[in-house]
């Protein structure tokens, strides 16, 4: 085994320091910016160094067995063996590198982007501890492990979300999250309880190695466990029914919307599902489940972001939909393509959402500047803001062309490639034709609302105002530098897995071979004809085209008023504005009627009423009152107790006779 | 005979008896609770109770009543103010309970002492022709019951340094 | 340094010493002027629990047996005799004790301001009644040590505690007392009746244990007897609602005690009284489905009230509910994972709990106030305390790699073989635990800071450091290496398993229990 | 023929005995005046007395032993009984026992 | 082989006696001496302290005989000598000492000018003695009237209180209407046996086979009433709380304590001793009488504010309990009831020790919140007063758990189950009162801060307090010996089916 391998516990260790260091500077130095950023960034640079380390010792036998790591052993209870165990293995390298490496670049945005924040350090704090947690996640070896890390990105999320926690809705948004995770979580927990229950193990190894042989294909258990699997997924992916979450949690500070809810953690269910492949290929019934969640989730999301005036709830929505996209990807078998959009989406969607932080944070400056209280993320406020940030705007213009699958660019090929596999599974059965329309819709509609965001933010007339303009400028090369390095992997992303058409097409896909074979025996890969290919290469050109220029001609910047004196949306349009009432149709459903429920009848009535009052003060108040009645009973009078005590010699007689 | 006579005092002995509890001065019961008290005498003697039924009269209809007659002259309830008995209801429970308990202990007129215990009959006439009536009781009086006796000296001991301390008049 | 303690004969004495130490304690703490008291008692609590920490390494591992045994004749006449001895389960508890009180000494260092002396007192007495419960083998002695710490508790919640106290003691006292009289009863039947059986009249636990079936046709209602006992201390729904105004009433160290040691004691009851006693019993179908089903009702509904709650400590309490009833799911389970599971969610919860009702403590020393509305944002006053309580919330909430998790997940993995609906629906609570705390947490420190009393709240003292900091390092020391723990646990749980599954399921239900009828 | 006589008086007497306490009993609780009250409990004494002789005939003289004690006992309680009246009369100026209820409850 | 009296010659009965003839030498001496000073407090304390040192003298004699082991060589006529008298009489003598103890500050603080009263309180001991000591009913009846006389008066010695001689009427006309159920019972005990001596009673009803014989059985439920007057069973205890609540403190005390040990003591002779044969009957009557007494008593005790009246309900409750040792209808129940009725005296004495202690005139005013805040300003008293209340609730570490547990056990022993869970079950409804007064002496703040000024214990009663908590707490945690001889006081008590005596 090649020795770097070994080092992957410092990857993980490394964030963890940062975490310690930062989340102790946080209490006893909180102005000491400088050193923050040093520990801050550098555990995470060295954390990158030494995960290139490691994926280059994996690197020298590409199709090597997962290397399994044990380093103590947990929860060893009877037959319950259970070690705290670290596997790196050709998936796990693939996240490895996306979560250090786009999470250093995204550490050093911030440095500039949180430059002002008092909360500096603790941001600095939770951010290392995502990172750590979320290497947990990818590294861990058995489903408990991977849990620690599953719940504990979960927890990081909620306290960024909540990051400025004085606002009342950041702190609902972390919390909203939080939960809505939780009942994901319930999903897995339910998974790992069944899973051990069959096989008697929870390590992925062994579970994987055992599964052919426990499991019917297609049976009843390896389908509950999978469904179980995925309600973890959905909840931690936002996808429908779990989705709510992930808008509000735009709330916390744009960089982390970049690292949490955009590259690494909400492609936690991906990851999951590519990493249990196995079971999902046993599990033909679940697998169309996750394919018609995904693409049903792709094509809702779209519609919503088509009407939000929130530059980063437009982002959410689109991120919520290109997860949509995954799913559909892993869904229908090709495990490889959903990673690899996965992968892609890291690139172009951290490089959306930095974007549009650097525009919030150069808008944030100038209201600052003129102590006006205008959102600064509201579209309506923008506009031709090119002129004042011209690298911001080219750079999210080359983003924007890669998630609307413009050709040459990455998300064109990891796109094509989901919508390739899900063409090509119709054969086995017509609904993935269905899905497969779903998801070109939603092309479709992905490049209209990114166009529509970019005409909106950079072109037209600036609607900012009189007073600010002069403040608008471009961020500081902080900001800007991770921002070209994210551009270059959103233009040549791509190269990893080009179609099979083209050549050297397929590495990502021969890279997992280790991990997916098992799953090909179940699910064995289909090729398309060249023709087919060309012919859905072509669709796929046309459609992000055609949205392009469709936005292009139809949205007019020039009409929209600033927010302020914005008319009220009316008719369909203020249902998409409301994102369909979903959060209120939960809260109507689920939430209100649980706490009235709980407050009015569980505890009012039913505990403090009936239990407490009536049965257990009620005994006391019974016994008491006869007591009054016996006291009354001895009203003083000789004759009355002579009359009491004959009565009694009376029936005493006659029970003795 | 006998068995007349033994009827004949029962008889009177219950029907006083009934006016002892009914009437409503204080005296005229008294009075009526002394003739029951004679007429028990009386059944004691039919019974072969001969020195118990002079002891009868003489302690009882005697001492006890003059005490009792005494006490009421004291405390002058002699003609009597507000009765002392209840209404109608009153006398009815009274009367119910009354008849039930009668009833109740009626049932031991039933027994008869099982035979190996009995003595045979007349035993007590001849003891008493032999010893007289006297030594027939003083006799296990002091012997047997002597314990008993003395036991009686101090009650009556007790009551009367009771009956002092509680009547006195000096507080 | 162990086989230095083994020479000094340690293992004979260490219970008797544990047990002696606090009485001599209250003694010296009465006879010194009251402003040395706490003093005092710190130094004993601390001393007790010097004394029992090499238990940990003196504990065989491995074995069921109970060791550290030894007894001496009590009331010979009768067949009681002073028998105490530790096993894998009563070990933590021990240990939980000793490392509970002096944290509850500290915690009460400014809380109490009068009447110290007897406060300190009553602390220690209660501390060897509740040591003595744990490490009594002898029903008699194991019944008196079981009220006796009643009455300390009964004056901590009545003297010291809040305006409601004297509707709150007296609560406390009778509801446990019902529960205890029918039990003393129920030992006196098994006293007897073995005794008649054996002809040895004798209350030592094992001897009783192995003649148990003398009382086969009484055993429904014996261990109903126990049964009520423990579920009323437990709490067990419906038992429960002495809980909450106990916790509230009392002061911190009160409260602290009351979920962190007391509420176990029920749970040990079952464990080790109640299933092996009445094994057979205990697995009727019948008996079965409503102990599960009232540990389940208890998750839910636990958790649900505790949501609404206006009063934190309340909410504590009831979330207390909830917590046990994952025990008592997990000791019904009877599967390895699920009885040690319950065991570290004992140990968790006197932890978890334990610091929750400290930081409540902490909070109404400041403000004189429990209400959840009353606070707000204070996270930015007091950051540090902020984030204690998050942590701690979270070991509560069962976050992976906290002592919670470790517990819940656990109990749950063991119970799901046992009955995979009830720990499916059991397994929600996880969620519904999510929601009262965080929104609680939510509404404490995050939120405006909107409150003017509470701008310039100080943040946590030194003591308050050294009261937390312990139960901190607990919470990650099980969260992320319970091994040492579950391997202590394991033997006894094993032997408890193979115990009470080892003998026929009771068909006394099914005689119909008309008959049993006394 | 005495035989005869005892054994068939036995059991009339016992009946006689049983009606005057009964008798007596149904005295103490129709009247309210504390000297007739305490008369009807002599009144039941003197008929247990009757039992007692009634049975001594067949059983032998230690019942009429045991009466005469009873007579010596109802004297000790007369003595003690009216004195106890005459203190009550004292603080109440009655002896009516409806108006003797100062502690009740 | 102790030493054998022979009670047929004088000299042997002059021995059997000698404890109740050394006590009412006592009291003809107290007499005298009462007829020689009875001038001021000094002289009634002279008085008080010559029927200490009699009571204590007799005491030595009653242990002389026990130690020595005295029995008799023949049949026990009239009076029994055997461990049961000793231990009762023991018992009856400790509570009197404690009673005049308590007798000596209080008379002259309530200015009861009646030297006699302890003459009387030893003559009721001596009343008492034969009941506990009777082999003969008609003994046990004069023991019952001797007592009864006694105690007549006592409870209306305090000659200025209406309450008092309230107290006196009600008790007396009560008391001698159940004599007279009691002595028609005797009668036809006697009638149906042709005998009053236990042992022969005993030995007729097994010999001719007359255990479900009519005029036997109506004799014993007649007896019982009589009984369960004396112990204040319900219903037959309507008397006890408004002559407890009337009469001067220091008697009430010896009523509940005593008078109600000598009731028992005599009716667990009366059963176990001659009636044992028929103990189908009169097991089920104890039974409910046991049930319906300990619910009622403390039940009713729930309600009351006063003090002293609910002291009077809970000895009430006690009855109850006691009556379920007899029920057991066993030698384990007699046992049991030695050392109850003994934890009970010591108790009882106790806290109507600390009642004279706080309260005045009687203390009938006395309410349970008047001793809100005694703990801060009398901590003794309050302590000892805890331990009183903790010991009548039966709690562990007290004598009186001891005493509740060796009850049920008894119980237990027999059977009767649900009696045990009915008795627990009022003793958890007794700790809605108890607790209470512990409540208000430690957790309720003073009313007044001059309150509890005039509490104090006067002179001896600070020894009867202070030592019967000592006391209890001591039998509480070492009950051993006193288990064993109050084992011993019961053995031999019910006569094995196959004892054959000769006359």
């Amino acid at each position: 085994m090649p020795a770097s391998v070994g080092w992957v516990w410092l990857v993980v260790v490394l964030p963890f320091i940062g975490f310690l260091a930062n989340g102790l500077m946080s209490f006893i130095r909180p102005q000491a910016k400088n050193a923050v950023t040093f520990v801050g960034v550098g555990v995470l640079v060295a954390a990158f160094a030494a995960a290139v380390a490691v994926v280059a010792g994996l690197a020298q036998d590409l199709h090597a067995a997962p290397f399994v790591f044990t380093y103590w052993s947990w929860m060893p209870v009877g037959e319950l063996e259970l070690a705290v165990e670290l596997q790196v293995d050709q998936l796990s390298a693939v996240m490895l590198m996306v979560v250090t490496g786009v999470g250093a670049l995204i550490h050093v945005f911030s440095v500039g982007y949180m430059r002002d924040d008092p909360g500096y350090p603790r941001y600095f704090a939770y951010l290392n501890l995502f990172v750590f947690f979320m290497l947990v996640l990818v590294l861990g070896a058995s489903f408990p492990v991977m849990f620690v890390g599953w719940e504990g990105v979960g927890l990081c999320s909620y306290l960024l979300i909540g990051f400025w926690y004085l606002d009342k809705s950041n702190a609902d948004a972390g919390k909203k999250a939080f939960i809505m995770n939780r009942i994901g979580d319930f999903g897995f927990l339910i998974a790992m309880f069944l899973i051990f229950q069959a096989t008697g193990s929870l390590s992925f190894v062994e579970v994987f190695e055992h599964a052919p042989s426990t499991f019917a294909i297609n049976g009843g258990m390896i389908t509950l466990i999978t469904l179980a699997l995925f309600l973890g997924c959905a909840g931690k992916s936002a996808q429908i029914p779990l989705y709510t979450w992930l808008p509000d949690a735009m709330a916390g500070p744009t960089p982390v919307s970049a690292l949490i809810h955009a590259a690494t953690m909400v492609t936690a269910g991906v990851y999951l599902v590519a990493r249990s492949n196995v079971l999902f290929a046993m599990a033909p019934i679940s697998s169309v489940v996750v394919a018609a969640t995904g693409a049903a989730t792709a094509l809702f999301a779209a519609t919503i972001a088509l009407k939000q005036w929130d530059i980063k709830k437009v982002l959410a929505y689109s991120t919520v939909s290109q997860l949509g996209y995954m799913f559909l990807g892993v869904g229908v078998g090709a495990y490889a393509g959903g990673i690899f959009h996965l992968v892609t989406h890291a690139f172009f969607k951290a490089l959306l959402f930095l974007g549009s932080g650097s525009v919030i944070f150069a808008l944030h400056r100038a209201y600052h500047a003129t102590h006006s209280h205008e959102d600064a993320q509201d579209m309506r406020n923008m506009g031709g803001l090119r002129r004042y940030m011209p690298w911001t705007a080219t750079l999210m213009w080359i983003a924007t062309l890669a998630i609307a699958g413009v050709p040459g660019f990455s998300g064109f090929f990891s796109k094509d490639g989901v919508l390739a596999a899900t063409y090509a599974r119709g054969h086995d059965h017509p609904v993935f034709y269905f899905l497969w329309v779903l998801g070109a819709v939603a092309a479709l509609l992905t490049a209209f609302y990114m166009t529509r965001l970019m005409i909106y933010t950079f072109h037209g007339p600036n609607r900012t105002g009189k007073h600010e303009e002069p403040h608008l400028a471009e961020a500081p090369w902080v900001m800007t530098a991770p921002l070209v390095i994210l551009a270059l992997g959103s233009i040549c992303g791509g190269v990893i897995n080009l179609p099979h058409v083209l050549p050297g097409a397929g590495w990502l896909e021969h890279l997992f071979e280790p991990v997916t074979e098992l799953s090909h025996r179940y699910l064995p890969e289909v090729h398309l004809s060249a023709n087919t290919e060309w012919m859905l290469i072509g669709i796929a050109t046309a459609i992000a085209f055609v949205g392009i220029v469709a936005a292009w001609q139809l949205l007019k910047p020039a009409v929209i008023q600033p927010a302020k004196e914005a008319p009220v949306e009316a008719g369909i349009q203020k249902v998409l504005l409301n994102k369909w009432y979903v959060d209120e149709i939960y809260s109507a459903l689920f939430v209100r009627p649980t706490v009235w429920l709980s407050r009015h009848i569980l505890w009012r009535f039913f505990d403090a009423g009936v239990i407490d009052n009536a049965l257990v003060n009620g005994s006391a108040w019974t016994a008491r009152a006869f007591g009054f009645v016996g006291s009354a009973v001895q009203t003083g009078r000789l004759g009355w107790y002579l009359l009491v005590f004959v009565i009694g010699t009376l029936v005493l007689l006659r029970t003795v006779m | 005979m006998e068995v007349i006579s033994f009827w004949v005092f029962s008889g009177i002995a219950i029907i006083s008896a009934l006016l002892c509890i009914t009437r409503k001065s204080a005296v005229v019961s008294a009075l009526w609770l002394v003739l029951t008290l004679f007429s028990i005498a009386a059944l004691f003697v039919i019974l072969d109770a001969h020195f118990i039924g002079v002891i009868q009269v003489l302690v009882y209809a005697g001492a006890i009543m003059v005490l009792f007659l005494f006490v009421i002259m004291l405390l002058n309830l002699g003609r009597g103010g507000p009765t002392d008995l209840p209404g109608w209801l009153g006398h009815a429970v009274t009367l119910g309970i009354g008849i039930v308990l009668a009833v109740e202990l009626w049932a031991v007129t039933r027994i008869v002492p099982a035979t190996e215990i009995r003595l045979p009959a007349g035993t007590l006439d001849r003891v008493n022709e032999q010893e007289g009536a006297v030594a027939m009781i003083s006799g296990p009086l002091f012997r047997e019951y002597l314990i008993p006796f003395e036991i009686t000296s101090v009650l009556l001991l007790a009551a009367i340094i009771g009956a002092v301390v509680l009547a006195k008049r000096r507080l | 340094m162990t086989e230095l303690l083994a020479n000094m004969g340690y293992d004979n004495w260490v219970l008797d010493a544990l047990l002696a130490l606090p009485l001599l304690g209250a003694l010296i703490v009465l006879s010194f002027p009251s402003k040395e008291s706490k003093k005092i008692a710190l130094v004993v609590t601390l001393l007790e629990f010097l004394l029992s920490v090499p238990l940990w390494w003196r504990f065989t591992i491995g074995t069921a047996a109970m060791q550290f045994q030894h007894s001496y004749p009590w009331i010979p006449g009768w067949g009681v005799s002073y028998r105490v001895g530790l096993d894998g389960i009563s070990l933590f508890m021990v240990l939980l004790t000793t490392f509970t009180m002096p944290l509850a000494v500290l915690g009460s260092w400014n809380y109490i301001k009068d009447k110290l002396s007897p406060y300190y007192a009553l602390l220690l007495v209660l501390t060897t009644g509740m040591l003595g419960v744990f490490v009594a083998l002898d029903l008699f002695v194991f019944y008196v040590f079981w009220e006796i710490m009643l009455i300390p508790m009964y004056f901590l919640i009545g003297v010291w505690g809040g305006p409601r106290r004297l509707y709150a003691a007296i609560k406390f006292f009778i509801y446990t007392f019902v529960g205890s009289l029918l039990m003393l009863v129920a030992i006196l039947v098994i006293y007897v009746m073995v005794g008649r059986a054996t002809g040895v009249y004798s209350f030592a636990y094992d001897h009783l244990l192995a003649n148990i079936s003398a009382v086969e046709a009484w055993a429904f209602w014996l261990f109903g007897a126990f049964a009520l006992a423990f579920a009323i201390k437990v709490p067990m729904f419906p038992f429960h609602t002495w809980l909450p105004d106990a916790h509230v009433e009392a002061p911190t160290a009160g409260s602290v005690i009351l979920a962190g040691i007391l509420l176990k004691m029920g749970t040990y009851g079952f464990l080790r009284f109640a299933l092996p006693l009445f094994p057979a019993v205990a697995l009727h179908p019948t008996i079965v489905n409503i102990m599960v089903g009232l540990a389940i009702v208890g998750i839910i509904y636990g958790a649900l009230v505790a949501m609404v709650q206006p009063d934190f400590k309340k909410l504590i309490a009831y979330s207390s509910v909830s917590h046990l009833g994952f025990v008592m799911l997990g000791i019904w389970a009877l599967t390895e994972q699920s009885v040690a599971g319950a065991i570290i969610i004992m140990i968790n919860h006197g932890i978890s709990t334990g610091a929750l009702f400290f930081m409540a403590g902490m909070l109404s020393e400041r403000r004189h106030t429990r209400e959840i509305a009353a606070f707000g944002g204070i996270a930015k006053v007091v950051p540090a305390f902020a984030a204690v309580l998050t942590v701690v919330s979270l070991s509560s909430v069962g976050l992976p790699g906290t002592n919670g998790f470790v517990g819940e997940f656990l109990v749950l993995l063991g119970s799901f073989g046992t009955y995979p609906w009830a720990t499916a629906v059991a397994a929600t609570g996880v969620v519904f635990a999510a929601a009262y705390l965080l929104w609680a947490l939510q509404r404490i420190i995050y939120n405006k800071l909107d409150k003017p009393e509470n701008e310039n709240l100080p943040d946590l003292s030194g003591r308050e450091y050294l009261v937390l900091i312990p139960l901190l390092a607990c919470i990650f020391w099980v969260g992320l290496y319970p091994k040492p723990f579950l391997e202590r646990i394991e033997a006894s749980a094993k032997a408890l398993i193979t115990t009470v599954q080892g003998s026929p399921v009771s068909t006394v239900l099914d005689a119909g229990s008309e008959e049993q009828l006394p | 023929m005495q035989a005869v006589q005892g054994a068939e008086l036995l059991g009339p007497a016992l009946a006689v005995s049983a009606i005057l306490f009964s008798l007596g009993v149904a005295g103490v609780l129709l009247r309210r005046n504390a000297i007739v009250v305490f008369m009807c409990i002599e009144l039941m004494l003197n008929a247990v007395n009757l039992s007692f002789i009634a049975l001594a005939q067949q059983l032998g003289r230690d019942g009429h032993i045991f009466v005469l004690f009873v007579m010596a006992v109802a004297a000790a309680e007369a003595a003690v009984g009216l004195a106890i009246i005459i203190a009550i009369y004292r603080h109440k100026q009655t002896v009516n026992l409806d108006k003797v209820n100062l502690l009740s409850g | 082989m102790g030493m054998a009296i022979d009670l047929s010659t004088s000299g042997g009965i002059l021995v059997a006696l000698l404890p109740e003839l050394v006590l009412t030498g006592w009291a003809l001496v107290l007499l005298l001496a009462v007829a020689w000073r009875h001038k001021d407090d000094n002289d009634q304390l002279l008085v008080g302290q010559l029927a200490l040192m009699g009571l204590v003298s007799t005491l030595l004699v009653v242990l002389w005989l026990w130690v020595r082991d005295a029995h008799p060589s023949g049949p026990a006529l009239m009076i029994a000598l055997d461990p049961f008298r000793y231990a009762t009489a023991a018992i009856f003598l400790l509570g009197a000492i404690l009673v005049v103890m308590l007798s000596l500050g209080y008379l002259g603080r309530e200015r009861v000018a009646a030297p006699e009263y302890y003459v009387l309180v030893l003559l009721a001991t001596v009343g008492m003695m034969f009941m506990g000591g009777g082999a003969d009913l008609i003994v046990i009846f004069l023991g019952l009237e001797l007592m009864s006389v006694s105690i007549y008066v006592l409870a209306g010695i305090d000659r200025r209180s209406a309450f008092a001689a309230e107290a006196a009427v009600k008790y007396f006309l009560l008391g001698a209407f159940a004599s007279g159920f009691f002595l028609y019972g005797v009668a036809l005990i006697y009638g149906a046996t042709g005998t009053t001596n236990l042992t022969q009673i005993h030995l007729q009803i097994t010999s001719l086979g007359l255990e479900a014989n009519l005029m036997l059985l109506i004799g014993i439920g007649l007896l019982l009433i009589g009984f369960g007057f004396k112990v204040a069973a319900v219903p037959f205890h309507m008397w006890a709380p408004d002559v407890y609540d009337g009469a001067p403190t220091p008697i009430t005390a010896f009523m509940a304590a005593a008078v109600k040990a000598a009731g028992f003591a005599a009716l667990i002779r009366v059963l176990l001793h001659a009636l044992g044969a028929s103990d189908g009957v009169w097991t089920e009557v104890i039974w409910w009488l046991s049930v319906i007494t300990m619910i009622v008593g403390n039940v009713v005790a729930l309600a009351q504010t006063q003090l002293k009246r609910m002291l009077a309900y809970s000895s009430i409750g006690h009855a109850g309990y006691i009556l379920a040792a007899v029920a057991s209808g066993s030698e384990g129940g007699a046992a049991a009831f030695l050392f109850y009725v003994l934890m009970y005296t010591l108790m009882t004495l106790g806290s109507f020790g600390v009642l004279a202690a706080v309260g005045r005139r009687g203390e009938r005013d006395v309410r349970i919140d008047d001793l809100s805040g005694l703990a801060s300003r009398h901590p003794w008293i309050a302590l000892a007063m805890t331990v009183f209340m903790l010991s009548l609730l039966g709690f562990p570490g007290t004598a009186g758990f001891v005493g509740k547990w060796l009850v049920l056990s008894s119980v237990i022993r027999a059977d009767q189950i649900l009696l045990a869970v009915l008795m627990v079950l009022a003793s958890v409804i007794s700790a809605g009162f108890y607790l209470p007064v512990v409540m208000a002496m430690y957790m309720k703040p003073a009313p007044s801060a001059e309150a509890h000024e005039g509490t104090q214990l006067v002179g001896a009663a600070r020894w009867v307090v202070g030592v019967t908590a000592v006391l209890l707490l001591l039998f509480g945690v070492w009950p051993n010996r006193v288990m064993d001889v109050a084992a011993d006081g019961a053995d031999g008590l019910r006569p094995a089916p196959t004892r054959i005596f000769t006359d």
